[in-house]
This record gives C-alpha cells, structure tokens and sequence, in this order.
C-alpha cells in the first residue's frame, strides 16, 4: 500500500515519527516554532511538542550548528534548520572542522549524530539567497550529504539521519516542497547511499538530484517524443556517492549529461564527470556533458534569472548536441 | 538623551520647510511602501519584499540629522533609508519591478537598493553581514582623514549574529566613526527578542565594548533627529562608535508571505495607535506649525509621485540579456 | 569573590592529603611539558606544541573544584586539564609521540587530547570553536536532566570571536548549566589584549547576556578552587551559566616556534617571580601544612613518572597504516 | 637581469612596493604586526610601516575580512592575511555572499579590490589545520583564485592583485616559503590569468599548481630516466581556469594526469578532469587520472600522515599506469 504525500509532508511525517519515537529527537533553528519555518516544515511543531523540542533560535547559525553538535556529543538527536543554505557559510566551521572531524580525530571515542536540515532553492531572491553549496559538502570526509528529490526519499533519508551516528547535510529545495510522490505506508527508513535508475533508457545517460531530476525527467520525456529513451538517474546521496550505479548505466547508454543548478565549475557534475571518465572510458561514445547555472551572483530581475537556472530545454538540446556529435564522428 | 518613557517629543526648533520636509518623507515612505505591496499582489513584484511600513521615523530623523559628506548602510528593509536619502522613487519601484532602469539595473530588487554617488552602500541581505562592512568604511574614512561617519542601521534580530559582535568589537578597539543604528521592533521574523536576545535592551549590549548607548523612541521623528545628531558629534569628534537603540514597530509582517502567527492582532492594533506618521501630523497641527489642507496637499503630492513611479516601473524595459555575464569582476577576464 | 589586589589567598581549609594532591598535580604538569619540550626538540614531537606552563593553578584549582559527572571541554593548549583529569601521563606522551598507544590513538597529537570516559570532550583548534558545543552539551544536561555542569576553559583572545558572542547568549537565553571559564594571559599568540579587546577586563563582556561573573588570581590553586565550587554551585542550581576570568600568565612562548618579540624579557622574569607552584609551595611551608623533603619527595616522583611516560611514548608502535581509513564515519560506508 | 630569492622574501617585496607606492595599501591580519606573522612574512612591517599601515587584529576573521571589504569600498587597498586557509571556513560569508557578490549585485556601482592572503600546508598539525579549500573559492562566480608556486609568480600576482579591481582569494602555501626561484629585477606585474607549461614533453601532461607544482616536476624528471617525457603545466590561477592550455597540451601528449593535495573528491581536478574531457575528447588516450589525498580527516601521527598527502611516487605511479592502459589497450 502506499499514499500520495508532499515533499513537504513527507519530511514533516518523518519528523514527527522520530520524535514520538524517541524523546531525545529535538528541533531547533530560526523561526522553526512561532512562525512556523520559513518554508512551513514545521508548522504545528512548537504547539504539539513544546518549547522543549521544538527550539526557536537567535540568529547565530555558528552557534546552532555548534549547540546541535555538542548537544548530539551529550546524548540528544539535535535536528538543526538553517533557514536556506546560503546561510549554512557562516556555520560552516561547525559543520566542517567540527562535526566532520571529531569522530575520527578523537580515533571514535565521539560521535556527533547532528542532523542538518537545509533548503537550496531561488526565486528572484537575488545574489545571497539563491545559491547551492552541496558540492561544497561533498568533498569533506566525515560529512554524509544527501539531497532529495522525492517525497519517499524525503522521509526515509530523514529518519535514517536522525537514527544514524554521523552527521548529516539534509538539503531540501524550496521549489519542490509542493511536489506530491507515492511513500510507502507505515515505518521504513532508507540507507544514505545510492543511486536510483528512475527511468531506463538506451541512448544516453541524464543524472541529476533534487529539483534537478525533474528537469531530467521532463527532458527524458520529451526527448522519448523524438525517439530518444533517456536513462534517467536520481543521485539522491552526494556523499558517498553511487559511481557505479552512473558508470554502469553509461556502459549501456555510451552517453552522459549531468544536470545541476550550482555554478557548472567544481559543482557535483565536475566530479561525476572525472569519475565517470575514470571508471567508463572506454565505454563513452562522445565527451560528457554538464548542464549547470550561468557563472553569475544571481540577478534577481526575473527575466535574467531565467537566463541563469538551467531549464529543460537545455538539457534536450544538451542530449541533441551528444548525439549530432556521434553522427559527425561516424561520418 | 535616553527617553525612559518612551514618549517624550522634542521641541519644535526647525523650520517649517524642513518639518513638512520629514513629513513629506515618512509619507512617501509609507506610500511608495504601500504601492509596492499592491504590485507584489499583482504579481509586477517577485522574491522577497520587506515593508518598513511603521518604522518610517527612524530612517526620516536619522537621515535629516547626516552631514551631505556622511555614509549609509544598511539591512535588506532598506526602502526607507533609499527614499528619506532622496533617491527618486521612480528608480526605486522599477527596481522592484526588475527593470533595467532600476536603481541597479534589475539586478538587486527590494533587498539591494543602493547608490554609491549618495555614499548609500546598499542594503545587504545577510543578517548582519553589513555591520564589519560599515566599520571597514569608517576605517576608511579615519585612515583618509575624511571626517565622515557612517551610519549603520539593523535590527534586535541582527544583534544576536557573531557578525555583530565582531564589528563592535573593531570599531571601539580602533575608535572608528560609525554609528551604529538598532531598530528594535521587537522581532526577528516571528521571533520575539524574549526568544533570541539574553538581554532584552539591545543598548545594554554596547557596554561590553566600552562604546556609548542611548534609547530613544524611533516613533518619534524629531526624538530620532536630535539623538542621531548628538551621537554624530560624538562619532565626528573622533570619540570613537555611538550605539543608538532606536524602540519601534513594524505594522506588516515580516515579509509578503507571513502569516503573523506570532503575535496577536491586539499587539499590531495597539501599536498602530502610535503610528509615527500620525503622531507628527498630529504635533504638527497641535503646534500650528501648519494646517490640515497643507498637510492633506503634500499626502495628494506624494500620491501622484508614487502612481508616477509605478507607471514609470511598468513602462521600463526589463534588462538586456546581453549584459547578463557583465560585471561578474571588475576588470576583463579573458574567455575561458 | 573578586579578588581585586589579586593576591589574595585562602585559607588553608583543605586536608594535607588533599592539599598535596593540588601541589603534585601542579608540578606533574610542569614535569610533563617540560619533557614535552625536550622531546620536542628532539624531533619525537611534531607539528604544534603549545605549553601550559605558568597556568598550572587554574586548571588544577578548577578540576579538584569538580563534581565527578561534571564535563570538561577546552581549547588547544590542553595538556594541564588532561593531567588534572587523572589521565595517564604515559597515554598523553604518546599521544605527543604519535603513538597507537596514545589518549586518541595518535591522531590528535597535542591540541586534540580528550576523553570520553571521563567526559573530558577534548581539546580543540579552532579558536573559540568549542564554546557552543559547550553549550550544547549543557543544553544535553538539561535536557536529560542530568546534573552536571560542563566547564569550559578558552583564552582572552577567544573571546572576541564570533562564537564567544552567540554561545554566550544561547546559554543565558536557556538558563545552561556552563561555567566558562577564561583564562586571561594576557596574550592571544603575539597579540596583546590591548590591541584585540575593546574592554581589557574579560569578564565585564558577561554583562552583555546577563550572566554573572567575576574575576580572580589564576594563580592561585586555592583561590581558583574556591572561585570554581561557588560558580558551579550557582550552575548546578539552575540559575544557568557563570563566567570566571582566571588572570594568569603563560611563561613560554605561544608555541615552540615563537620568538617572543612582542614582550619584553623583563615582564616575563617579573610574572615568573609569581609562579603558581612555588607560591603554592611557599605557602605549604610557611602554614607549616608540610617540610621541604616531603614536597621534593613528590617532585622526584613526578619525575619518574615522567621518565617513565616519555620511555613509554618511545617504545610504542605506531598506528597501524591499515587503520588510516577507519572511522571517518561512525556507521558503515559501502565502499565506492 | 634576475636575482633568486625565497617565496617569502618575494612576498615581501611585493607588499612593500605596493605599500611604498600607494599610500592606501594597509595589512591587516592575525598576528602579522608584534608576532611577525605566523609565517614570518611580515616580520618587521610594523617596524617600518608603523600600526596604521600594519594593523593587528582580534581573532574574529569574520569581521577581519568584513572590514577590508568595506574598507576597499571606501577607497583603501586592504591585504588581508588570514594565518591559514582552514580559518578562512569563518570568513566564508564575508568572502563569498559579500566581496564576491557586491560588484554584480549592485550594477557596478560599487567594487571590492580586497586582497586575502592565506596559506595551505600541513605538517602533523591535525584535523583542522591541515586542510586546503582553493575549490571551494574557485567556485565561486565573482573571486578570482590564484594559488602561485614559484617567487616570481607569488610576487607578480600579490603586486597585481593589489593593484586589481576584484577581490582576490590569495593562497600561498607554508611548505614553499623557502622554495627559491629566480625573479626579475625591478618592477613587474603579471595578469592574474593563465596557466603555464614549465617543461615540455609528449608522452603525458601532469597539471598541478603551488606546491604540487613541484611534486609533478620531481615525478617528470624521474619519468624522464625512464625515457619519458612529461609535459609540466603549473596552473597558477584557479579562477579564471585556463582549460585551454591544458587542452593544447593534451592534444599532443595524449594523456593527463592532475596532481593535488586536497580530497579527490570534488577538488581542482574534478573541474580540470571533467573540462578536459569536454573539449580534448578525441585526443585522450587513456582516462583522466587524478592524483590527491587520501579522504580522512588530517591524522597527526606523522606515518600516517605521510600516507594521506600524495608524494611524488604516486604521481610516476600514476603515469606508468596510464602508459600500461595503453599497452593494453595497443595488444
Ligand atoms: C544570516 C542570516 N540568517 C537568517 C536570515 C533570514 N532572515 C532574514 S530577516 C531575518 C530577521 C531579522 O530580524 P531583525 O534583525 O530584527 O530585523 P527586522 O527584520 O526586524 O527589521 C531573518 C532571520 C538571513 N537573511 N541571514
Ligand atoms: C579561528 C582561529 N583563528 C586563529 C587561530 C590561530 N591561533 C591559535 S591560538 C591563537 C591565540 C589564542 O589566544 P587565546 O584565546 O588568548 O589563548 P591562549 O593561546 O593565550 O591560551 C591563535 C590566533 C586559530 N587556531 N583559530
Ligand atoms: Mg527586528
Ligand atoms: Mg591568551
């Protein structure tokens, strides 16, 4: 059996399990109570929990990711919301000297199982609001970074993270909140590794996470129209990241894309990319393609904004533009 | 120049020119504020629009109390300070229309007004990231022996921000002129200051870096002029920082999108009856500087300006596309 | 329980045993950095090595005021609260050695000594990193209503850093059970408190979130014990956090590498003149609490033993090159 | 006419040309005035230019770099010295949502010519101490990233930089400060573009920058009794990134690997591999290799730190791998 929820839901489903389940689950961040969160996950939390568990905060994400992490090393499961993760830069000391790093620097006599709750997203927000940094994340050891893009995943990612031992960046993305997908009845978790075939396909290989897989999707269908089956993959965790699950894929498609809306340079395409360049090389039938954002700070005049988030279309002709290339070579 | 009650209103010792001057201002603030969130309805206004709609003392007494040669910088609330700084409101609406005539360019929207020519250095989005940008800019101005002061506007929310705590810091260890600026009007977002801040007077805050405080009531206009005057002379002097905690109240949510959960319609209502603007008009004519028909002409004058800078906005052509890559640095990079 | 002359010492209250207790492990810790710095500059020591030497008095004053679930967690310069702990010297040479056998296997090496068991959360690099995990686990205190209180110890100089700001009021906000605990030397590396506080008295940025403190002779064993009992009996009871500013002195340089030009021989000959041994020492004698060949009885056995904890170090493995990649995550990660 | 001089001194040189020359140019740092710096580069600064031009601060690099960008808007030509790049986590706001966004974001109305000075490096110091982020920076739209290895470029870019208009990340490394290399007499500037083929050869082109700089050119002439010959190309700048050198190179030697000390794992060389690929496609005999770190959180003890950071061993280990693939590939 299985429902049809939100992204939205699913997260605030998955929070509330856990914390019915065990007391030491705790909320905590900017406006996660009275106002509700800025992107409404929690709205209700603060009147059926308390001020005990649902813990509006100063705005000093340093300090919260910091609380959150000595609070996880005293026995509590701290579930942090930094509002958006432009803001994650100013606890990133926390997250990355800290969090990442005391488990293994004091050799496992500490954990730190702190959870950290963050959307990527935009909107004619403008240069410091419309950013994405889970590239940033991925490149650090210790840290377990996902991203997804599906409301089952949403909620099985998130219970998993609040369970585990490590810390985790859960980033959510504002523009997919309202995205309904099947979630299975009842309890289940989801392990914080993989990839996911979502659509199979022949001809060429498109991966993408979060909002992006949409537009992956999207792009797989229409291309279907021309004749074109677009394999369509959910990265859904950046670290560890599934490179097997791409590489094999491509052994069969000969072809990839990568999809993201970070800046296409050092962005989580760059090292799928590398990766898969590595471990399929003979396999690739043309170079593979990265589809990311304009290299500019965001605009917010929404007709430039347009310009800079990588759409549909892009990634259709991005697949057109690979296999024109095989056309010429065979030529 | 602390106001222990909080009401207490100064003297009529300007002219009438410039008292109607600051009403006109606080009127135009709330009526360019007004139109814009009409736009935002209409869907001509996108991301995030913050009004400072009942605050509008703070920015018109501060600003009417500068010298021509002193800077400004601010938070992303930032529509005030860009009207009472004189910037026609027409580039300001079309910036928040998005179009290339904006003040700049399109490419900011409500929360980056800014003009460098006035010395006003922006609105900045990230809470508090603004405050050691303003002491950079009043080291510049010690360093150049440029004898300007900087003000520096916030509000209780930013205060609680590291960011906060390190400028502070700077600014009193090298006896910089800057004048910090809090507007505490009780919230951050749908947080009250009882939540956030350990101590509830933001002004007690100063003491910890040796730099002189006031609070005053930032619903009075003329309070707000003369306390920033003082704490200008002190910062010219060279005495090093002032901290002005300035007791206020925004009358809209936070921001378009907020519900107001947090706090009771009573709390808004009763506030609202000590609405600044009102609460000048009221002086005014309780003093005979003027006549109701003269201030009911300015409100009609500044309607028509706001209409015009909406039909302005509209009009405008959105920015080029072409000049979508320009500007990422200052100077030429080659192509990759 | 300011001391103002900062001389000040208490009374003798103490038992002998216990009284002993303090001088033995003042002088372990001066023993063990002084093998510290030869081994150092024998090349069995890398990277950083910052000596304690001089604050032997606050740390071991501080840590016989503690109850046995309260929690330590402090900054790099870490050597004396693991030694006042009761760990194993030999552990902590090793762990300088970068031994298998070392407190945290060899790698965290001198600024990341820690000790889960005895809830010593370690030591930590990042200046002023580790005040809100204190806070954090205060809040975990709390919480779980578990009784202890955390003692925090950092530097004059952590306390102008962004962290010291938010973790302060996040502990006055929640009423935690935190006793922070600075140690005033004076110096943050080559910096003197002149040129990086706005306020040169620590503990007057207490003020700012309502949190009490005072101010007191870190060189002092017993005063620093006194002042510590009564904070943390202020902490246990509820009324949430304290602050203590510890005036001491660091007699060597920041790190091994430094050249000590920005102080003058003559300031540290005078601060040495106040060691917190010897006057500790003195005082024993002069209250005739014990002789001269008792104490130099304990100095030759801290000796041994710190003979003995360098052999230990020596002959130690290595970590095992096979372990390298383990525990980068405390749960499993299917290889990649 | 050229002199040899140290990495330092070549630092020095250019901070007190520029001084001399321009009244506006100041030094504001940690410890940089009464200490010397921590790596010695400004010692006797404070001597010379007294405490107005080299200004010891609080430990607070948040506002550290927060001033200097307000300080360069109000006309002064701030340097920066953040002690090293692992603090540089706590100015990350300062530097990415302010100093790189201000110049665009606000029509041009207003530049930030902000110099950061910091250091890479290592050396049994840790967890947090020993990490290097030049990819993170080089990420970002609006920074430009340079990262010099020799004394000639270290004081032709810090001069130019100063001079520059952009905020510049500065990144220097604390194990090539007395690395000596030859510089030119009197005044230069070098663009702060550019990458520069330091040897030239036409089996495989190794690509490193700051100090693995010189470990490609250990393993280059190593390989070189071996009769092979290695292209060497130092990047020198990180953004801009100058792909088509590499690019021109590899469409002779056929073969590249990429040498770093960060985390493989989304470091300089997934862009550097990832962009090759792209536009050198048809010219690649063999995959990308990427040579970095091991992914752990800096251990201390020095065996096991020796394992983590690549030597030159691993880089001719590399080459003869991509040379043996060939073969293979050959029978
Ligand atoms: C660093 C950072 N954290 C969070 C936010 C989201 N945010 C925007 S405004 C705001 C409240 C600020 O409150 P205050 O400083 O009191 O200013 P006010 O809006 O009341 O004028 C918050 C939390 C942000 N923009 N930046
Ligand atoms: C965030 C950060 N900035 C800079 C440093 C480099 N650093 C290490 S110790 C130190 C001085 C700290 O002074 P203080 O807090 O007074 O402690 P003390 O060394 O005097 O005990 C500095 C600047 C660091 N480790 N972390
Ligand atoms: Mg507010
Ligand atoms: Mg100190």
């Amino acid at each position: 059996m299985a429902r049809e929820i939100t992204y939205r839901d699913a997260l605030r489903e998955a929070l509330r399990e856990e914390m019915d389940r065990d007391e030491r689950v705790f909320l905590m961040g900017e406006d996660i109570g009275a106002y509700g969160g800025s992107y409404v996950v929690t709205r209700g939390f603060l009147e059926q929990y308390g001020r005990k568990r649902v813990r509006d905060t100063p705005i000093s994400e340093l300090a919260i990711v910091g609380l959150a992490n000595g609070a996880a090393m005293g026995g509590l499961r701290p579930v942090v919301e930094l509002m958006t993760i432009n803001f994650s830069l100013l606890a990133m000391d926390q997250i990355v000297n800290h969090a990442a790093k005391i488990h293994y620097m004091f050799n496992r006599q500490i954990s730190v199982p702190v959870v950290i709750r963050t959307a990527s997203g935009w909107g004619q927000l403008g240069a410091t609001h419309s950013q994405t940094f889970e590239a940033w994340y991925a490149h650090v050891p210790g840290l377990r970074v996902v991203m997804p893009a599906t409301p089952k995943d949403a909620k099985g990612f998130l219970k998993s993270a609040i369970r585990g031992q490590d810390p985790v960046m859960f980033i959510e993305h504002s523009l997919i909140y309202r995205n309904r997908g099947e979630v299975p009845d009842g309890e289940y978790l989801l392990p914080l590794e993989g990839a996911e075939v979502r659509r199979e396909g022949t001809d060429v290989t498109i991966v993408s996470w979060s909002r992006g897989y949409y537009l992956a999707l999207g792009a797989a269908e229409e291309l279907a129209r021309d004749g074109i089956e677009a394999e369509v993959i959910d990265m859904r965790v950046l670290r560890p990241l599934d490179i097997d699950t791409v590489v094999r894929s491509v052994q069969k498609t000969n072809r990839l894309v990568i999809v993201e809306e970070s800046w296409r340079t050092l962005g989580m395409g760059a090292e799928i990319a590398a990766a898969v360049q590595e471990h399929a090389f003979d396999y690739l039938d043309a170079p593979i393609a990265r589809v990311g954002s304009v290299e500019v700070p965001m605009p917010y005049a929404k007709n430039l904004e347009r310009l800079v988030i990588p759409g549909k279309d892009e990634v259709v002709a991005a697949v057109h533009e690979l296999l024109r290339r095989d056309v010429a070579v065979a030529r | 120049m602390t106001t222990p009650d909080g009401r207490q209103t100064q003297g009529l010792t300007l002219g009438k020119d410039e008292l109607l001057h600051l009403y006109r201002q606080m009127v135009q603030i709330r009526r360019f504020e007004e139109r814009a969130a009409e736009q935002y309805a209409h869907g001509k206004i996108g991301g995030f629009l913050h009004l400072y709609i009942g605050e509008e003392a703070v920015a018109v007494g501060a600003i009417s109390a500068k010298e021509p040669q002193d800077h400004v910088i601010t938070h992303y609330r930032d529509h005030g300070y860009a009207v009472a700084l004189g910037i026609d409101p027409r580039l300001l609406m079309a910036e928040l229309f998005g179009r290339a005539t904006g003040i700049v360019g399109g490419r900011g929207g409500s929360m980056h007004f800014a003009d460098a020519e006035r010395k006003f250095w922006g609105g900045y989005a990230i809470v508090a990231g603004h405050l050691p940008i303003a002491v950079g800019l009043a080291l510049a101005s010690q360093y150049l022996e440029q004898n300007y002061v900087v003000l520096c506007f916030f509000g209780d929310g930013a205060t609680n921000n590291g960011a906060f705590h390190e400028a502070l810091n700077f600014a009193s260890l090298w006896k910089l002129p800057v004048l910090f600026i809090c507007e505490n009007n009780q919230y951050g977002m749908g947080t009250h200051v009882e939540y956030a801040s350990a101590v509830p007077e933001m002004a007690r805050k100063a003491a910890a870096y040796d730099i002189p405080a006031a609070r005053v009531d930032g619903q009075d206009v003329l309070v707000m002029r003369d306390a920033v005057k003082q704490a200008l002379d002190h910062c010219r002097a060279g005495h090093g920082p002032f901290f002005l905690e300035a007791l206020t109240y925004r009358f809209r949510g936070h921001s378009m999108a907020d519900p107001e959960a947090y706090r009771s319609k009573e709390e808004v209502e009763q506030r609202r009856r000590e609405d600044p603007i009102i609460r000048f008009r009221d002086k005014l004519l309780a003093e005979g500087v003027t006549t109701a028909e003269e201030l009911d002409q300015i409100d009609t004058e500044v309607d028509q300006q706001m209409d015009e800078a909406v039909r302005f906005a509209d009009e405008s052509p959105v920015p080029d596309p072409a000049t979508l890559t320009e500007g990422v640095y200052a100077e030429p990079v080659a192509a990759r």
